[in-house]
């Protein structure tokens, strides 16, 4: 009897999953045709990285003031800057992204004080040499002109609650500045060993 | 039993071995002398207060910069009462030597893979391994010790040429 | 010829590292007997990058994008191991909304990793169709991801004290239609296998894991729970806010691979409770709390564990008071889990041990750290 | 009209006008060869395309879309692509029984269309023991499974070797004693015989009369053309790819192509022993050719065969086993018990 029992079962079992099959035939595909269709990204999109120059001038936002290259994990980004003899501001002379070793984290969007550096939703960045995924300044800058964003305000002062909508590390991230600023500029110094650069000359006070 | 009700049994029933004790973490925490590692590990096992059957986490920390040696830490956690403990000891080292210390995978039998790995990282010798192979790295690894402090065999960080 | 002059002979087959089932580089050398399995020697180590030593030459907040890459396939867990680890070293408190989004992530993430874990125990069985269903699903889970934090396998979203990102307008909306249909496609799976004779004979008394087996090799999540151990972390240590929330533990009875089914599939319907708590009950508030750019604990040790998706994943961090941790271990439940492959699965069909292998759910990069 | 049957006929009619009966018959054999392979071709091409699309969609994916409408070339491009691979050969195989194997397996799966009754008088040859023949033909493709699985010098191709020989001849047996529920109705062992036996409306179809001996032939016949449930010579996760392991390039498309033609074989002989053959489904609606009557309920078979490949999980060998010997085989005979009854009474 119980074998009786089991083959119905079974049996219905093996219909129920047919029903299920069958019934997804006449399903709208999800999938998308790739080439043709492309998704839209959304806007918080971690893709390749980009140099934003300001809008007005058209110069780069980048301060140099390292931070982006402390906060990097990998230690993809790399810095060389100078001191302009005119307006005594630090300004990049070479800004360099090793693409190939980016692990897209957005740390360095999250250390940038001035919106310098931003990851953006471009994601088609293939190439058959290695090398080229080195970006250089140029190329960053070519890549950041149609991003928009949003400018950060020079709030010192953060604000204590935070809407759903607005970007929370805008505001973190300036607060976050302003605490560090008032402990002083030694606690940088340990970052150093990560990798060798010079540790001392960090600007934080120009801001 | 909570940390302090178990810690506080732990050292009374083993006042004899056990060097030191506290709460680190909210975990009870005992250290004990590298050669009753393996008894007070049985001990603690068999114990129908404590019932350690499982081993939550087990490696070593190079500590020879601090006190002269490596420490060996397992984390034991019982699921009938919901406990854990850390049990250490200092296996005294200096320099490029290999410190041995006695199986503990007749214990715990998950302990086998645990001491693979901190043998072939650490370069801590168990006595009696069942499986003395490596886990981890390659079978013909040059010998150096990865996780040791200051091993310098490859730099971590690899900048873009210039 | 005789019968008795033909000899047998057991023969050695490398399974792995390239072979379809065994879910990333990890070779089993197996010795057999025809078909049947008489030993099996796991091989790991393929995808070792020594995770742990990368944590030491790390400051604190650069190690969570590590974190990510210990389990691809629940980021958001991994994210929440370590920074619970790192708050409780440095004493960090975290903003109650923060803690909400957590939860919700992790679980969120929970469901996204099981249907993972079913789309290849499926297709390890040879059934290809559940394996896209499943991942249609896990679809529009990784769509709120990529919304929140803009990534859809490596996350990052969690930092030390809080969250990095809050989540955008959008994101409750498609999470309440996301829930609202979730239950249905989990019936379409169970509809699909739970009951399918074929399925059953498959998967039923196969790899059987007894209960003394799985403390010895401190076996923990859903494989150890499949075995009849009412153990989860989440209730048993109720880290983060967990107590908050009412959910049940799903247990099996003989430990075989069907049970550990059971009890993933049962976990995802939890896991999806959890989340519409966490939704409906979410504060305001701010979402990170202020940890400076170089933030260094206090001397010290810290030993906590959460539940991630495989089970137990605990990290151990020894401070010394600088901005890099001193040393880091960490435990992950795949290398526990890995170790008992040898023991359940002998004296089976390799076919069987496919299905145990996928029954266990081991992710490699886990195993290797 | 449209009948084809009548067109070969009308070839043979011509040819026979003007030349020598030796040179027609040779001439006809050529024909048939070309026309069965040429056919043959398309279908397995066919049959690969909609495989894809049946999957995809019930996937809820596209499948292949570039190549033609709706991706219909796309086969095309993988037998080219195939064509152009490298032929790889290992090193340790054997290297005669390597070559030969998949050439077997494509002839065997080839010659099973010589007594298919495709429509009212379009059959190559109606031999009075069609059956048989088609029988003993198709278990050619055991044989050039176990050639490939041995010649490949490799530990996984011979399990799947092994593993196709002992699943196919175990189905083999409960797959003729289904048939023979069938030849005790008909009293005929001829393919066309059998089909004019169920003439005149679906009723008098054998499905009806031996539903038993329909689903052990169906699901004997699964087992027999490699599809999941019983795929287990191949099964993927298991053992990588069988038997096919070491194969590359067109021999491996030979195998491909030899698998789709087997399961439109094994759905020819359903649709014929079962389902009427080329007969329609009533007989008003006999205006519509007897080859697509034919052909619709072939593919309709096909695509059983294909929903359950893309909804089932792969059983276990010694399950498969178990099965064939334990449960099939009882039934089977069973029906031919069921069978002689209802012979015997009804009469």
């Amino acid at each position: 009897m119980s074998l009786v029992r089991q083959t119905t079962n079974g049996i219905y079992n093996l219909i129920l999953g047919l029903a299920v099959t069958v019934k997804h035939l006449f399903k709208h595909a999800i999938t998308l045709q790739y080439p043709k269709e492309r998704w839209t990204m959304p806007e918080r999109s971690r893709g390749t990285v980009v140099l934003l120059s300001d809008t007005e001038t058209g110069k780069l936002n980048c301060t140099a003031c390292l931070m982006c290259e402390k906060a990097c994990p990998v230690a993809a980004i790399t810095i060389e800057r100078e001191k302009n003899p005119e307006t005594k501001k630090f300004e990049p002379t070479s800004f360099t992204i090793d693409m190939g070793i980016c692990c897209y984290c957005g740390l360095c969007e999250k250390a940038c004080n001035f919106s310098a550096i931003k990851l953006t939703g471009k994601y088609e960045m293939s190439i058959y040499d290695k090398s080229e995924l080195i970006y250089d300044m140029d190329f960053l800058q070519k890549l950041g002109r149609d991003v928009k964003y949003e400018k950060r305000k020079r709030v010192v002062k953060k604000t204590a609650v935070k809407k759903a909508t607005a970007k929370p590390k805008t505001t973190e991230a300036r607060a976050e500045s302003g605490d560090k600023k008032a402990e002083g500029t030694s606690s940088t110094k340990d970052d150093g060993d990560v990798k060798e650069k010079p540790k001392n000359e960090t600007e934080e006070g120009k801001e | 039993m909570d940390s302090e009700g178990l810690l506080k049994y732990i050292t009374e029933e083993y006042k004899d071995k056990i060097i030191d004790s506290g709460i680190v973490g909210g975990v009870a925490t005992i250290e004990v002398k590298p050669g009753d590692w393996e008894s007070i590990a049985e001990y603690l096992k068999g114990d129908m207060e404590t019932r350690f059957l499982s081993v939550s986490n087990y490696g070593a920390v190079d500590y020879r910069e601090k006190l002269g040696g490596y420490q060996l830490v397992i984390t034991l956690f019982s699921y009938e009462f919901n406990h854990k403990l850390t049990m250490k000891t200092l296996l005294p080292a200096e320099g490029e030597e290999c410190p041995e210390i006695k199986t503990l995978s007749a214990v715990w039998p998950v302990a086998d893979w645990f001491e693979r790995e901190t043998a072939e990282l650490f370069g801590i010798v168990f006595v009696g391994h069942p499986d003395p192979r490596h886990l981890m790295l390659d079978e013909d690894w040059d010998g150096e010790y990865p996780m040791r402090r200051g091993w310098s065999g490859r730099d971590f960080i690899t900048k873009p040429d210039k | 010829m005789t019968v008795k002059e033909l000899k047998t002979e057991e023969f050695m087959v490398n399974m792995g590292p390239q072979h379809p089932s065994t879910h990333g580089v990890c070779k089993l050398v197996i010795k057999m007997d025809g078909e049947e399995i008489k030993e099996i020697t796991p091989h790991v180590g393929f995808l070792h990058r020594s995770i742990e030593k990368i944590g030491e030459n790390r400051t604190y907040a650069q190690f969570v994008p590590y974190t990510d890459r210990i389990d691809y396939v629940a980021s958001m867990n991994a994210n929440h191991a370590y920074v619970i680890a790192a708050e409780k070293l440095g004493g960090v408190e975290v903003p109650e909304r923060a803690e909400y989004l957590r939860v919700i992530m992790a679980e969120l993430n929970r469901i996204a990793s099981h249907l993972v874990w079913l789309a290849t125990f499926a297709i390890d069985l040879g059934a290809v169709t559940p394996f896209l269903y499943a991942f249609r699903e896990r679809e529009m889970i990784l769509d709120l991801f990529e919304m929140t934090c803009g990534q859809r396998l490596t996350y990052n979203y969690m930092c030390i004290g809080g969250v990095n990102w809050d989540i955008p307008k959008e994101f409750e909306p498609k999470l309440r239609e996301f829930l609202k249909i979730f239950p249905s496609r989990v019936d379409d799976y169970e509809d699909l296998l739970t009951n399918n004779p074929i399925f059953l004979y498959r998967t039923k008394n196969i790899g059987i894991l007894s209960k003394e087996t799985a403390f010895e090799y401190s076996v923990s999540g859903p494989s150890l729970r499949g075995s009849g151990v009412k153990w989860d972390i989440r209730k048993a240590e109720s880290y983060s806010i967990y107590d908050r929330f009412d959910f049940d533990i799903p247990v099996g009875y003989n430990g075989d691979a069907w049970d550990r089914y059971r009890v993933r599939m049962r976990e995802m319907r939890e896991s999806a409770k959890i989340v519409q708590q966490a939704i409906d009950g979410l504060p305001g508030g701010d979402i990170q709390t202020k940890v400076p750019r170089t933030w260094k604990p206090p001397e010290g040790e810290v030993f906590t564990r959460i539940e991630a998706p495989r089970g137990e994943m605990a990290y151990h961090i020894v401070s010394d008071g600088s901005t890099k941790p001193y040393r880091m271990k960490i435990r992950t439940a795949s290398f526990c889990n890995l170790q008992v492959l040898p023991i359940i699965g002998i004296n089976h069909l390799i076919a069987d041990l496919v299905a145990i292998f996928g029954s266990l759910d081991i992710i490699l990069p886990e195993v290797d750290r | 009209m449209f009948e084809l049957g009548g067109i070969f006929e009308a070839i043979g009619k011509w040819l026979n006008g003007f030349l020598p009966p030796v040179w027609v018959t040779i001439i006809s054999a050529v024909i048939t060869g070309l026309a069965v392979l040429g056919f043959l071709s398309l279908l397995a091409l066919f049959l690969v395309w909609w495989e894809r699309k049946i999957s995809a969609h019930m996937q809820q994916r596209y499948g292949p879309m570039r190549t033609g409408w709706h991706g219909v070339l796309q086969t095309i491009a993988d037998g080219v692509k195939l064509l152009q691979k490298e032929d790889l050969m290992p090193k340790d195989a054997d290297r005669i029984v390597y070559f030969w194997a998949p050439i077997i397996c494509f002839g065997a799966a080839f010659m099973a269309y010589l007594v298919v009754p495709f429509g009212k008088g379009i059959i190559v040859q109606d031999l009075n023991i069609g059956i048989l023949y088609i029988i003993a033909i198709t278990t050619f493709t055991v044989v050039s499974l176990l050639m490939a699985g041995w010649a490949s010098n490799n530990k996984w191709a011979l399990l799947g070797g092994m593993r196709s020989a002992a699943q196919i001849i175990s189905y083999e047996v409960p797959l003729s004693l289904a048939i023979v529920g069938a030849v005790m109705l008909a009293q005929t062992l001829s393919m066309n015989g059998i089909v004019s036996a169920q003439a005149g409306g679906f009723w008098h179809w054998y499905v009806f009369r031996e539903p038993l001996g329909f689903l052990v032939y169906y699901i004997a016949a699964t087992a027999e053309a490699n599809r999941t449930p019983f795929d287990i010579p191949e099964a993927e996760q298991e053992l990588v790819a069988g038997f096919n392991i070491e194969y590359s390039g067109m021999k491996f498309a030979m195998f491909f192509l030899a698998e789709f033609v087997n399961m439109f074989t094994v759905s020819a002989i359903a649709v014929t022993l079962f389902f009427g053959g080329w007969q329609p489904l009533f007989s008003f609606l006999g205006f519509i050719p007897s080859w697509v009557w034919f052909m619709g309920k072939s593919l309709v078979s096909v695509f059983v065969l294909m929903w359950f490949r893309w909804t089932y999980p792969r059983i276990r060998v010694d399950q498969l086993m178990n099965f064939a010997w334990k449960f099939l085989l009882p039934l089977a005979f069973l029906n031919i018990i069921l069978v002689g009854f209802g012979i015997v009474v009804f009469k």
